[in-house]
């Protein structure tokens, strides 16, 4: 593999992306699955930058999981989007950004399909007018929530309390870094780095001290497609998506996995726990799973956020092996406490792969 | 009496009407942007259909440069249009008068590493045709290593319009099929698939290096497009495309992968025009007065066409413009007469 | 030209998506979905540009639509600017449109998902939330969400959402009049009716097939009974 | 251990990597003609068999040629040795041979 290579494609594909004053909206599912992501995004930007990052309790869902299950008929969702956008004019923001991936490929194709059918776009303001009396602002500037801390990761790693190096060896981390489908594949120019060998998670990486993996399937979707997730019976495709993903990666044996979609870091992490269950195949050492992350959670640790705090354990593949690596201190019986250290049962642990 | 006649490219078709034109009895001034004429050509091996030699064809051409001027590392300054008469200015800081311009700027390779799923310039065995062709001329290539599995990429910026080149390069399928040849006699026991997507074996003997291809080498084909390629730990390339015949996805694991880069225009095409108002047609390509019955001559008065400048062309077809447009020239010049 | 196809070139995501196929197969090479599945998305785009009616008919109520996981790496590679995911999305919309989906077991899908999804997004606001994400549907949300639904308050509090509260925030209470936007967004915009036609043609199918109506959903839901894959 | 109520899906991807090639070089051998192929699709047009089976000549070759024989041969079965494809084919392949050498060397 050549270096320089990619590092040409990347200076290819910079985009624009403004230094303050964002519109924040969030995202369905890493509410619900990494709430500790987006605190830590916020708190990183906010009070760690001195950002202004704007959020208003009248967002909702851009309605993109359910447009994409075909759930949503597609003007429904251009106008959602579009109420959004009027959201962000009524507060005198021009900068959007987005926590999910899904969200953020919805927003460009929106945007682009509005440039190339005026009349749609028309259409979709007597939409919004109608149902809900608001006028569209279309942002001047849309960006996905990793664009900003790819932005800002030399500034995180000026303040970085661990480094993504390996104490033990000091050897740096082998990092296999996964980027949401709907970041780039459909319009390379709006993802850092394009869609063939996109950078922004790569930029992070090289900035905190890991090695980035590169494996065959590195381009390959997780798996989740929607209603091939959401449907049960239709969840063995988006399994054997990740099988097929963690098949190729193996060998390489990586440390760790970051994510910057939504549903990448849920399923890479639950496929790995129904995999071991089913098939007794792990793909860790020592019968762990390889750790998924979302790039908030590991700019957090970086940053020397408590890994408690930041959510790590909802994940079902357990962190602390990495975390050990990383030198993070925690403390064990902390796991799985509630708020103000209210004790709560410990969860069940899985037979075939190792838990803590 | 005598005329000069200036002659962008010092390739087969600049070479060749050069040589033409002085016969007609008029002065032929040729300029080269590179340190030695040839083109392309120079920095081929063999040529299909029957693998000829490119240096036998070179020296032919070169044989009887007699009364022709011509200057290599050479550009063109400006052209102006004076009544009858092109003033142009060389980088050399030469300046001619001329009384017919002949453009036979061919073509630029597509530059492979914009079709970035292939990894060309990232991964260590991905290498294009001339990279191949440069191979066999020297030997030497740290790319290629006793491969055992390689593949052939046709199509590689032709006919793709996200690459921004959307005709055929006419030449790449039996180019391609020439150097699979040559390598399956220089590594007898390497599996060798070309992937395609329709052979155009357009030309007389071309089937037949088709049938060799099949027959008497063993050449594998699967009609397909590439799709991506990877790096494996081991450093080989795993290539998926569909086997499009099956109509299953494919997966080889290989040791060298060959890009066949396709002819796009020329990239001093428009600068050259918006010196002279000669028309280019949204291919990038210049366009001639028509594609039937004036295909050698521009929409501007006493300037020329030759060879690839106009679209994809092989070798005998560029020569044989480089001919017709001597005679166009020389017509032209009896008419102004 | 026939009239299905006449109606699939009005949606947008035709016009953007569908210019000339030239079958090079680079989109199946690397569909998620042509690896595991009998689908071929060369193929679709390619009888869709046949314009034939009968085939694309045929699509239209067949299984092989539904096989896409949308997730458009085929966009990336196509050499003719083809977008084959968003083929495959307007196909699914006529497909429902024309109450075609009901007659395969995929298509009879989307009465527990646009059940699911639409509900979710009429009471919460959110396409996915935790008090309808069920144990019991979702057994690969593992040991610990099991551990995160058991505990649901104290483990979002502890790590600082708003679960149903007011104000900002994660999993916050979307407020009453936001909620009203969106109902009013989804009967002007067609979701609505999209809702009703799914139950209107998936309720008919359900009594054609003989099974009491929350069976069918079940059966929609959980069960597989045609062979889907490509072996 | 739980029911989790699906599981892993088999691929479908042709891994000439792993096929076992040795039986379709035993069969070049004897039927040089056999990579001569160019898949035009003359013979399953012509062939009397097809009309009724999935007989497709031109199918079996390509799977014999990409190791996937367990998927194609079945269809040889359906055979009938009219030589209707060996007077259509462009290539003169003397694919009457050709079948009988395949069903001697795949042990069909």
């Amino acid at each position: 593999m050549i270096f320089q290579g990619k590092q040409k494609i990347w200076s290819d594909y910079q985009k624009e992306i403004p230094d303050d004053h964002w519109f924040y909206v969030r995202s369905c599912i890493r509410q619900g699955f990494f709430p500790g992501s987006e605190v830590a995004f916020l708190d990183i930007c906010r009070n760690k930058l001195g950002k202004d990052f704007f959020e208003t309790e009248h967002h909702t869902t851009c309605g993109g999981i359910a447009y994409h299950a075909e759930a949503l008929p597609q003007e429904t969702m251009m106008t959602i989007i579009a109420r959004q956008f009027a959201l962000m004019g009524e507060h005198g923001y021009k900068n959007y950004v987005c926590s999910c991936i899904t969200s953020f490929g919805l927003y460009t194709e929106v945007l682009e399909d509005w440039r190339t059918f005026p009349d749609l776009e028309d259409k979709i303001r007597e939409h919004l007018w109608k149902s809900c009396r608001r006028e569209l602002t279309k942002p001047e500037y849309l960006a996905h929530a990793s664009d900003i801390i790819y932005k800002f990761r030399n500034e995180i790693a000026a303040k970085a309390k661990h480094r993504l190096v390996n104490k033990f060896t000091g050897e740096p981390l082998r990092v296999v870094e996964h980027i949401g489908c709907h970041y780039s594949k459909m319009f390379p120019s709006k993802g850092v780095g394009g869609a063939e060998y996109p950078y922004v998670l790569a930029g992070m990486i090289d900035s905190w001290g890991g090695e980035v993996i590169d494996y065959p399937e590195r381009r390959h979707c997780c798996g989740f497609g929607f209603r091939q997730y959401l449907v049960k019976a239709n969840r063995g495709y988006s399994m054997s998506n990740t099988h097929k993903k963690f098949e190729s990666m193996e060998p390489y044996k990586p440390d760790m996995i970051i994510t910057n979609c939504p549903g990448c870091p849920y399923f890479m992490d639950r496929w790995q726990y129904v995999i071991a269950e089913q098939t007794g195949k792990t793909y860790g050492e020592n019968g762990y799973g390889i750790p998924v992350f979302t790039y908030e959670e590991v700019a957090g640790l970086v940053l020397g956020y408590d890994p408690w705090d930041l959510g790590l354990q909802m994940h079902q593949v357990a962190v602390e092996p990495l975390l050990d690596k990383m030198g993070v201190k925690y403390n064990k019986k902390d796991k799985y406490k509630g708020s103000g250290g209210k004790i709560l049962k410990i969860p069940e642990f899985p037979m075939n792969i190792k838990c803590c | 009496m005598k005329r000069n006649v200036l002659i962008i490219g010092g390739g087969p078709a600049g070479m060749e009407a050069a040589r033409r034109i002085r016969d007609y009895g008029h002065t032929p001034i040729l300029i080269e942007k590179e340190s030695r004429l040839g083109g392309h050509l120079a920095k081929w091996h063999k040529l299909f259909p029957e693998g000829e030699s490119t240096e036998e064809l070179l020296t032919s051409l070169t044989a009887d440069m007699e009364g022709i001027n011509y200057f290599t590392d050479t550009n063109i300054v400006s052209i102006n249009k004076l009544k009858n008469l092109y003033v142009a200015i060389f980088s050399n800081g030469i300046s001619v008068q001329a009384d017919a311009i002949l453009f036979a700027t061919g073509f630029s390779m597509f530059p492979a590493e914009k079709k970035e799923e292939y990894g060309y310039g990232i991964y260590n065995h991905v290498i294009t045709n001339a990279d191949l062709e440069h191979f066999f001329n020297t030997g030497k290539d740290p790319r290629i290593k006793e491969p055992k599995v390689i593949g052939f990429v046709h199509c590689v910026g032709s006919r793709d319009e996200k690459a921004g080149n959307r005709q055929c390069s006419k030449v790449c399928c039996a180019t391609a099929l020439k150097q699979a040849c040559e390598m399956k006699e220089l590594y007898p026991d390497a599996t060798i698939y070309c992937f395609y997507m329709d052979l155009r074996m357009f030309g007389r003997k071309y089937e037949d290096l088709y049938l060799n291809a099949q027959r008497k080498y063993g050449i594998l084909f699967v009609r397909g497009r590439v799709s991506e390629v990877s790096e494996d730990i081991d450093g080989r390339l795993v290539v998926k495309a569909e086997d499009t015949l099956v109509g299953k996805p494919i997966r080889i694991t290989m040791d060298l992968l060959v890009l066949m880069a396709g002819m796009s225009p020329c990239v001093e095409n428009p600068k050259i025009a918006s010196m002279t108002g000669v028309h280019i047609g949204e291919d990038g390509f210049f366009m001639p007065r028509d594609l039937l019955y004036r295909s050698v001559e521009s929409h501007s008065k006493g300037i020329f066409f030759a060879g690839a400048a106009t679209g994809p062309k092989t070798i005998p077809e560029t020569l044989n413009e480089a001919r017709a447009a001597a005679m166009a020239i020389d017509h032209y010049f009896k008419q102004k007469a | 030209m026939g009239k299905l196809y006449e109606q699939l070139i009005r949606d947008y995501r035709i016009k953007e998506g569908l210019k000339a196929c030239i079958n090079c197969g680079t989109c199946t090479a690397i569909c998620p979905a042509a690896e595991f599945y009998k689908y071929n998305p060369k193929n679709i785009v390619n009888i869709v540009q046949s314009q034939d009616d009968a085939q694309i008919e045929e699509l239209l109520k067949g299984e092989q639509i539904w096989y896409c996981g949308e997730c458009m790496s085929c966009v990336t590679r196509c050499p003719r600017r083809n977008a084959p995911g968003l083929v495959v999305m307007a196909l699914r919309s006529l497909s429902i449109d024309l109450g075609y989906f009901v007659e395969s077991e995929k298509g009879r899908q989307m009465l527990p998902l646009t059940r699911r999804m639409q509900s979710n997004i009429l009471n919460y606001g959110y396409c996915v939330y935790p008090r309808t994400f069920l144990y019991k549907d979702h057994p690969e949300y593992g040991l610990t969400g099991k551990w995160v639904i058991e505990n649901m308050e104290d483990v979002y509090e502890r790590l600082g959402a708003n679960l149903d509260g007011k104000g900002p925030g994660i999993l916050r209470k979307i407020p009453d009049e936001s909620l009203a936007e969106l109902k009013a967004i989804f009967d002007e915009t067609g979701a609505t009716r999209r809702m009703e036609i799914i139950e209107e043609a998936s309720k008919l199918k359900a009594k054609e097939m003989g099974i009491p109506y929350d069976e069918y959903e079940r059966k929609a839901f959980e069960d597989t009974e045609k062979d889907h894959l490509n072996h | 251990m739980i029911d989790f109520g699906y599981s892993l899906t088999p691929s479908s991807t042709i891994e000439i990597d792993d096929a076992d090639m040795s039986l379709f070089d035993e069969l070049c051998a004897v039927e040089p003609d056999a990579i001569k192929c160019m898949s035009c699709g003359s013979c399953a047009a012509s062939c009397t068999a097809g009309v009724f089976t999935d007989l497709n000549l031109r199918k079996v070759l390509l799977g014999l040629q990409r190791g996937c024989e367990e998927d194609v041969l079945p269809q040889l079965k359906s055979c009938m040795l009219c030589g209707k494809c060996h007077i259509v084919c462009p290539r003169g392949i003397n694919t009457r041979h050709l079948i009988l050498s395949i069903c001697k060397i795949y042990n069909i």
